[in-house]
């Protein structure tokens, strides 16, 4: 692929992106919100599972950690601002994912992938134990976010293009963040570690303190997409910090294609869309009832044959492995 | 609480700590030995619960269920593996991640199709339904007590197996190096289907006998994965004498949890978990 | 009643005040001559039920009462046939609001049922008071959306947590048990059913020993067993559901409690009871259903529905059923028109529902009004031995409708 | 003390071991060595398989952490340290198994190596290739390893040769006043290993360079001093010509007159 049309290429799908509303302004509007802010979810993981080669199977934690904080922070009946509360709670999983990430980080492997896992189990049964969050019940947000300036309303978020835009525009922006930082001397080494991490140590790398710091930025951009999936709905309930959760957005990841940015914007697309097509009554009549067997022969399908997941099929058309795809 | 009763919860948790062993057993073999993830595995639990069941059902003994379940489990076993786990012995976790949630689907709704979607009682056989009194108002089923001797046979089988046997030595040299193996004329694919179907089948062994007490209902199996992974990496991937410790360890956690802090017992063994690996990463009986 | 709330259950009255939900596709419908046209379109109702997983079950039963309920009035509700559009909510309260916006926003249906789980109903709450669609909830007894989340558009034709297990109190005071422990899992159905029975425990005198609670979804038991028989209770309390119940009817009685310290519960610890086998014999639940409740209704419904199916009904089946004539009488009152919304709720507020449970009203906040029964396990069957509460109501907490 | 002076570079060694041992388990590795290395000398190491050279190497790297003893870095015991820590302070290595990253281009292996010196490494924002100190350092030392016009290759496709220049090259990019060389000629060919030892020769102007090798031509054109292990002991240590005529060492292991006539 040519590369000053790599470099539009993003652009020009959120641009189409940003004319939706004007097509649909309800349903698949709300659908194609969701999957936006399942692809800033999924683009947090792929930091850690496609560049810096750590596999979380706990990344819901910060998701749904970050929706019980606006959750919790917005006050009853009442709209909470968005320009500190957004803030706060990406805040509250940076220091959540530090903190876990300075004990998960000392374990590798298998080991990693269910330390992860037991970190965000924690935080579900604290969420489901108690009263904290509503328990099993869940917790409501009364209203959207508030986007103010002084008195003057900027952006009303009730109206759900509004949403559907903000969304867009955060999508894009962390894109374009990840790919700057991935394109950075602190991006490269996180490459280098996941190719092989005991090299980077023996060249003199702080190999924990670049990890520390991905799993850390990771987290805080998980927290962002939980933030939004709160607010689109306005309920958080117990269940978006399942390992269920953990696990769909790593097929995701893996789905898109690890290791590129856009592999899970497509990932995140393709999973929500294939589970609401496969789920539609109206097409496969009682059939749909079964359409997790789809979905999982789907899934398995493409852990045999397709390993670079749906970008690979791009890949497969002459594109540049890893290491200088992220080369501007 | 006076101590007779502390002294019974503690055979409580001893006795669920023997259960969860005799799940996590196969988690741990097939994780420790051929470096699979499988998440499926309790979809293999829930496959012998129902096998259990149905067959029970059939032939109207709970023996014979199981007598004629558990060679069916084993050509399950060796069919996956032929069929789909081959394909990912040299490839990352994550596809095996990928592929075995793949698999919990499709086994949960191929049970749905099969066999439906409602809870199932499964009898205790006649010869073990009985109860021994402990107290004036409390007693201990027979069958777990039964149930637990056959966890002890099972593993002190599993220990003699792996550590005093022929294919045992060749599965522990397979575990550490493949090649090597490969060049001694061993026939290392074999091998692994072999204990694949080892760990499938202890993983449904698990589900069948466990049946009676549990019960057999749709999602049983995921209930039970996530807290047999907890065993395994407490206790060391691969080590079965770890599996065993980490499985008492929980057992006795979350019984005494329950009775004493009951707030948080729902959390009480994820943190166990994280202390552990925090304090040794390699889980207990982990080779470092 | 309702003044407060911001819905208006009258689409003209909407579009006179600019109110901004109704959208422009809805406009067309609003439209005189598109009112005369709805009235000739089948009626769309979307079923949110749980197709896949534990409560899968449930989902049919209530949809198969339901379509009963439908069949009888000869496949029309309000003289107007009926296009279904369902929806597996998997019972995921994660994706609760999600999904019922396809029905709402994707299928523009007219009348929303469901569902099973309590959390995927606290999502769906959210979505349908903002929307102002029309909402009956054949199952899930979260207090809430008759409470504090109560709307004029919400209903229930099932009941509350709270109110399988408050006549309880008395059953217990009855039979002379001054101290009892209850038992079930720690999540928001389990605590609300504890407080149910709590506060008629205690009004009558009882005392509530311990509250025992078990991680969800565990049915290891063993541990908080041998803590009943430590404590010595006169009378254990129960709620577990699903897979939960049938394993702790057997423990129970393979721990030798059984007939020594009586067990009670809410109606749900006993409605497997093929699958509980002896181990539930004796067991006395309140529930406002029984399957032997010996009157002609009943009896009638349950021929009909065995008819239908090849199934025995069950209380979800009566529950689907009643939301069936719910929907059939305020349908009626508007001759099928359900743009006329206001007309439509006040027919199904004041509704005298003839369910095979026995008839029912709905409290102010939409629940129902209804006879709890005491029930005993005999043979393979909940034996109704009476009425233990009279038209019980839930308190409706916090709902300020 | 007196040998000291027969050497080039001589003053106070830059780092040494003290009783320097490692045990795994019930073997013991490395057994009590004491060596010293000094800028401008190549300190060989050889001794047959199995000797605990490697295992030295890496208790030096900080790979491995040492059971006892003592490593002076400049007065100071690094002993226990960690590999990324001990390579920050100028103690650079190669590896004897080829240990590169094999998708990256030759350039960005040495990029990497390069970046690693940089003081603000954890910076987000910046270009990588906007570097220009770290792009020269990583020239430099692809030119000084002659790679240079493999800059843009993928470092799986080089030979096995140019492989192992990269090796040394990337070690090189770290700028270190210490090398350790595990086997830098292993699976070299003839034309190759001349190479290796020109390029290793221009390094000892600068470094302290410890090498651990089995090629003899190379070893006694390189050394300035050498030590023999044997059994994870020091058997001899020297000048090559004394330890050439070290009995002990003609008996366990050089045992050939190749030696002795060359």
């Amino acid at each position: 692929m040519n590369s000053r049309l790599t470099n539009i290429l993003p652009f020009l799908v959120a641009g189409l992106l940003a004319l939706f509303p004007l097509v649909e302004s309800t349903f698949y509007m709300q659908l194609l919100t969701k999957v936006l802010i399942m692809a800033i979810f999924a683009m947090s993981l792929d930091l850690l599972v496609g560049y810096t080669g750590l596999v979380s199977f706990g990344h819901a934690a910060y998701f749904g950690l970050a929706g019980y904080a606006i959750a919790l922070m917005a006050p009853k009946y009442e709209t909470i601002s968005l320009w500190w509360s957004l803030p706060a709670a990406i805040g509250v999983c940076a220091l959540f994912a530090l903190i876990t990430g300075t004990l998960v980080l000392r374990t590798r492997g298998i080991y990693f992938i269910m330390v992860t896992l037991a970190f965000s189990q924690m935080l579900f049964f604290i969420f489901h134990d108690t009263k904290i969050g509503g328990g099993s019940d869940g917790i409501y947000l009364y209203a959207k976010p508030s986007m103010n300036f002084g008195d003057v309303q900027l952006l009303n978020l009730e109206k759900l293009e509004n949403f559907y835009w903000l969304v867009l525009v955060l999508t894009v922006a962390v894109y374009l963040l990840l790919h700057r930082v991935l394109g950075s001397t602190f991006g490269r080494a996180l490459l280098g570690i996941k190719v092989n991490e005991h090299r980077m140590r023996a060249l003199g790398f702080p190999v924990f303190r670049y990890q520390l710091a991905s799993f850390t930025l990771s987290g805080a951009l998980a927290g962002m997409a939980g933030y939004l999936a709160a607010a689109q709905y306005g309920f958080v309930n117990p269940e978006i910090l399942s390992w269920h959760q953990s696990g769909a957005v790593l097929m995701m990841v893996i789905l898109g294609g690890m290791g590129t940015l856009y592999g899970s914007v497509i990932g995140a697309f393709a999973f929500v869309l294939l589970q609401e097509v496969l789920s539609n009554q109206a097409w496969f009549g009682p059939s749909a009832k079964h359409w997790q067997l789809a979905m999982g022969i789907f899934i398995m399908l493409v852990a045999l044959y397709l390993p670079q997941g749906l970008a690979g099929l791009s890949q497969r058309f002459g594109r540049k492995p890893v290491a200088e795809a992220a080369d501007e | 609480m006076d101590f007779a009763f502390f002294l019974i919860q503690l055979l409580n948790g001893l006795q669920y700590g023997l259960l969860l062993f005799l799940v996590a057993s196969g988690l741990t073999l097939v994780f420790g030995i051929m470096g699979i993830i499988n998440l499926a595995h309790g979809s293999f639990y829930m496959v012998g619960a129902y096998l259990a069941w149905s067959l029970s059902s059939l032939t109207g003994s709970l023996t014979a269920a199981i007598l004629l379940a558990i060679p069916l489990t084993v050509i399950l076993g060796m069919g996956l593996e032929r069929l789909l786990f081959r394909h990912l012995y040299q490839r990352d976790h994550l596809y095996q991640v990928l592929l075995t949630y793949g698999l919990i689907l499709v086994f949960e709704e191929l049970r749905s199709l099969i066999w439906g979607d409602d809870v199932h009682g499964v009898a205790v056989p006649a010869l073990l339904n009985a109860s021994i009194p402990l107290t004036d108002n409390l007693s201990y089923p027979v069958y777990r007590l039964a149930i637990s001797g056959v966890c002890l046979l099972l593993a002190a089988g599993l220990y003699f197996l792996i550590q005093k046997t022929r294919l045992g030595m060749m599965i522990r040299a397979g575990a550490s190096n493949r090649e090597m193996v490969q060049s001694l004329g061993i026939d290392i694919k074999l091998i692994y289907t072999l204990v694949f179907a080892l760990g499938i089948a202890l993983a449904a062994f698990a589900g069948m006998i466990n049946a009676p007490l549990s019960s057999v209902f749709p999602n049983m199996g995921s209930q039970v994965l996530i807290i047999c992974f907890v065993v395994v990496v407490i206790g060391g991937i691969g080590s079965v004498k770890g599996a065993m410790a980490a499985s008492l360890m929980i057992g006795l956690a979350e019984t005494f949890g329950q009775v004493l802090v009951p707030e948080v017992a729902g959390m009480i063994v994820y943190v166990l978990m994280a202390v552990v690996l925090v304090w040794r990463p390699e889980g207990l009986f982990g080779r470092g | 009643m309702h003044k407060n709330e911001k819905i208006g259950y009258d689409r003209r009255e909407f579009l006179k005040g600019g109110t901004a939900i109704a959208g422009a596709t809805a406009a067309g419908v609003l439209l005189p001559a598109g009112i005369a046209r709805a009235q000739q379109a089948k009626l769309k109702i979307g079923m949110m039920l749980p197709a896949t997983g534990t409560f899968a079950p449930l989902g049919l039963a209530i949809t198969n009462g339901f379509k009963l309920a439908v069949a009888e009035r000869g496949g029309k509700l309000g003289g107007r046939e009926i296009e279904y559009f369902t929806v597996d909510d998997e019972s995921n309260p994660a994706k609760a609001p999600e999904n019922v916006n396809k029905l709402v926003q994707r299928d523009k249906v007219d009348v929303v049922i469901g569902t099973v789980h309590s959390g995927v109903v606290m999502g769906m709450a959210k979505v349908l008071r903002e929307s102002g669609t029309l909402w009956i909830n054949p199952n899930g007894g979260a207090g809430a959306m008759t409470g504090a989340m109560c709307s004029p558009n919400f209903f229930r034709t099932s009941f509350s947590n709270w109110q399988t297990t408050y006549a309880l109190g008395k059953v217990l005071k009855a039979k002379g048990h001054k101290n009892a422990v209850f038992i079930t899992w720690k999540y928001a159905g389990g605590e609300e059913m504890m407080q149910g029975f709590k506060e008629g425990f205690e009004k009558e005198g009882g005392k509530l020993t311990k509250e025992l609670y078990l991680p969800f979804p565990q049915v290891e038991f063993q541990a908080l067993l041998t803590e009943i028989a430590s404590i010595r209770p006169d009378a254990v309390v129960a709620f577990f559901a699903g897979g939960g119940q049938v394993k702790f009817l057997k423990d129970y009685q393979a721990a030798g409690l059984k007939g020594k310290i009586p067990l009670y519960g809410s109606g749900f610890l006993t409605e497997d009871l093929e699958a509980s086998g002896d181990a539930a014999e004796g067991v006395e639940t309140t529930l406002h259903y029984g399957d032997g409740l010996d009157t002609k209704k009943n009896n009638a419904f349950r021929l009909a529905y065995a008819k239908a199916f090849k199934l025995q009904p069950d209380v979800y089946a009566v529950q689907g059923y009643d939301a069936g004539q719910l929907l059939a009488a305020g349908l009626d009152a508007v001759k099928g028109n359900v743009g006329n919304k206001s007309a439509m709720i006040k027919a199904m507020e004041s509704a005298k529902i003839d369910s095979p449970r026995g008839p029912w009203t709905l409290s102010k906040s939409h629940n129902p009004v209804q006879d709890m029964y005491l029930r005993k396990v005999v043979g393979k069957e909940n034996k109704v031995q009476g009425v233990a509460w009279k038209a019980l109501a839930d308190p409706a907490l916090g709902c300020k409708a | 003390m007196s040998e000291m002076q027969q050497v080039p570079g001589t003053g106070m060694p830059i780092l040494s071991t003290k009783g320097l041992t490692k045990q795994f388990g019930g073997l013991v590795a490395v057994s009590d060595v004491s060596l010293d290395l000094y800028v401008g000398e190549v300190h060989v190491v050889i001794g047959p398989n199995g000797a605990g050279k490697s295992t030295l190497t890496n208790l030096l790297s900080g790979d491995l952490p040492p059971t006892s003893g003592e490593v002076i870095f400049e007065g100071r015991d690094i002993a226990g340290c960690s590999s990324d820590h001990i390579s920050r302070l100028g103690i650079g290595r190669s590896y004897q198994k080829t240990n590169i990253f094999l998708p990256f281009t030759v350039f960005e292996n040495c990029r990497l190596a390069a970046q690693s010196r940089t003081p603000h490494a954890l910076r987000v924002f910046n270009r990588a290739r906007a570097y220009t100190g770290i792009n020269r350092q990583a020239e430099e030392a692809m030119a000084a390893a002659g790679l240079t016009h493999r800059a843009e290759r993928i470092a799986a496709t080089l030979s096995h040769g140019e492989q192992r220049q990269l090796e040394i090259a990337m070690c090189l990019a770290t700028q270190p006043r210490i090398l350790l060389l595990d086997e830098p000629l292993a699976g070299m060919g003839p034309h190759e290993s001349q190479r290796m030892v020109e390029l290793i020769k221009g390094l000892t102007q600068d470094h302290a360079i410890m090498l651990i090798e089995h090629d003899m031509d190379a070893v006694f054109a390189l050394a300035h001093r050498l030590t023999v292990m044997v059994n994870g002991e020091v058997l001899e240590s020297g000048t090559p010509e004394a330890v050439r005529s070290s009995p002990a060492v003609q008996l366990a292991y050089l045992g050939g007159e190749e030696l002795l006539h060359d």
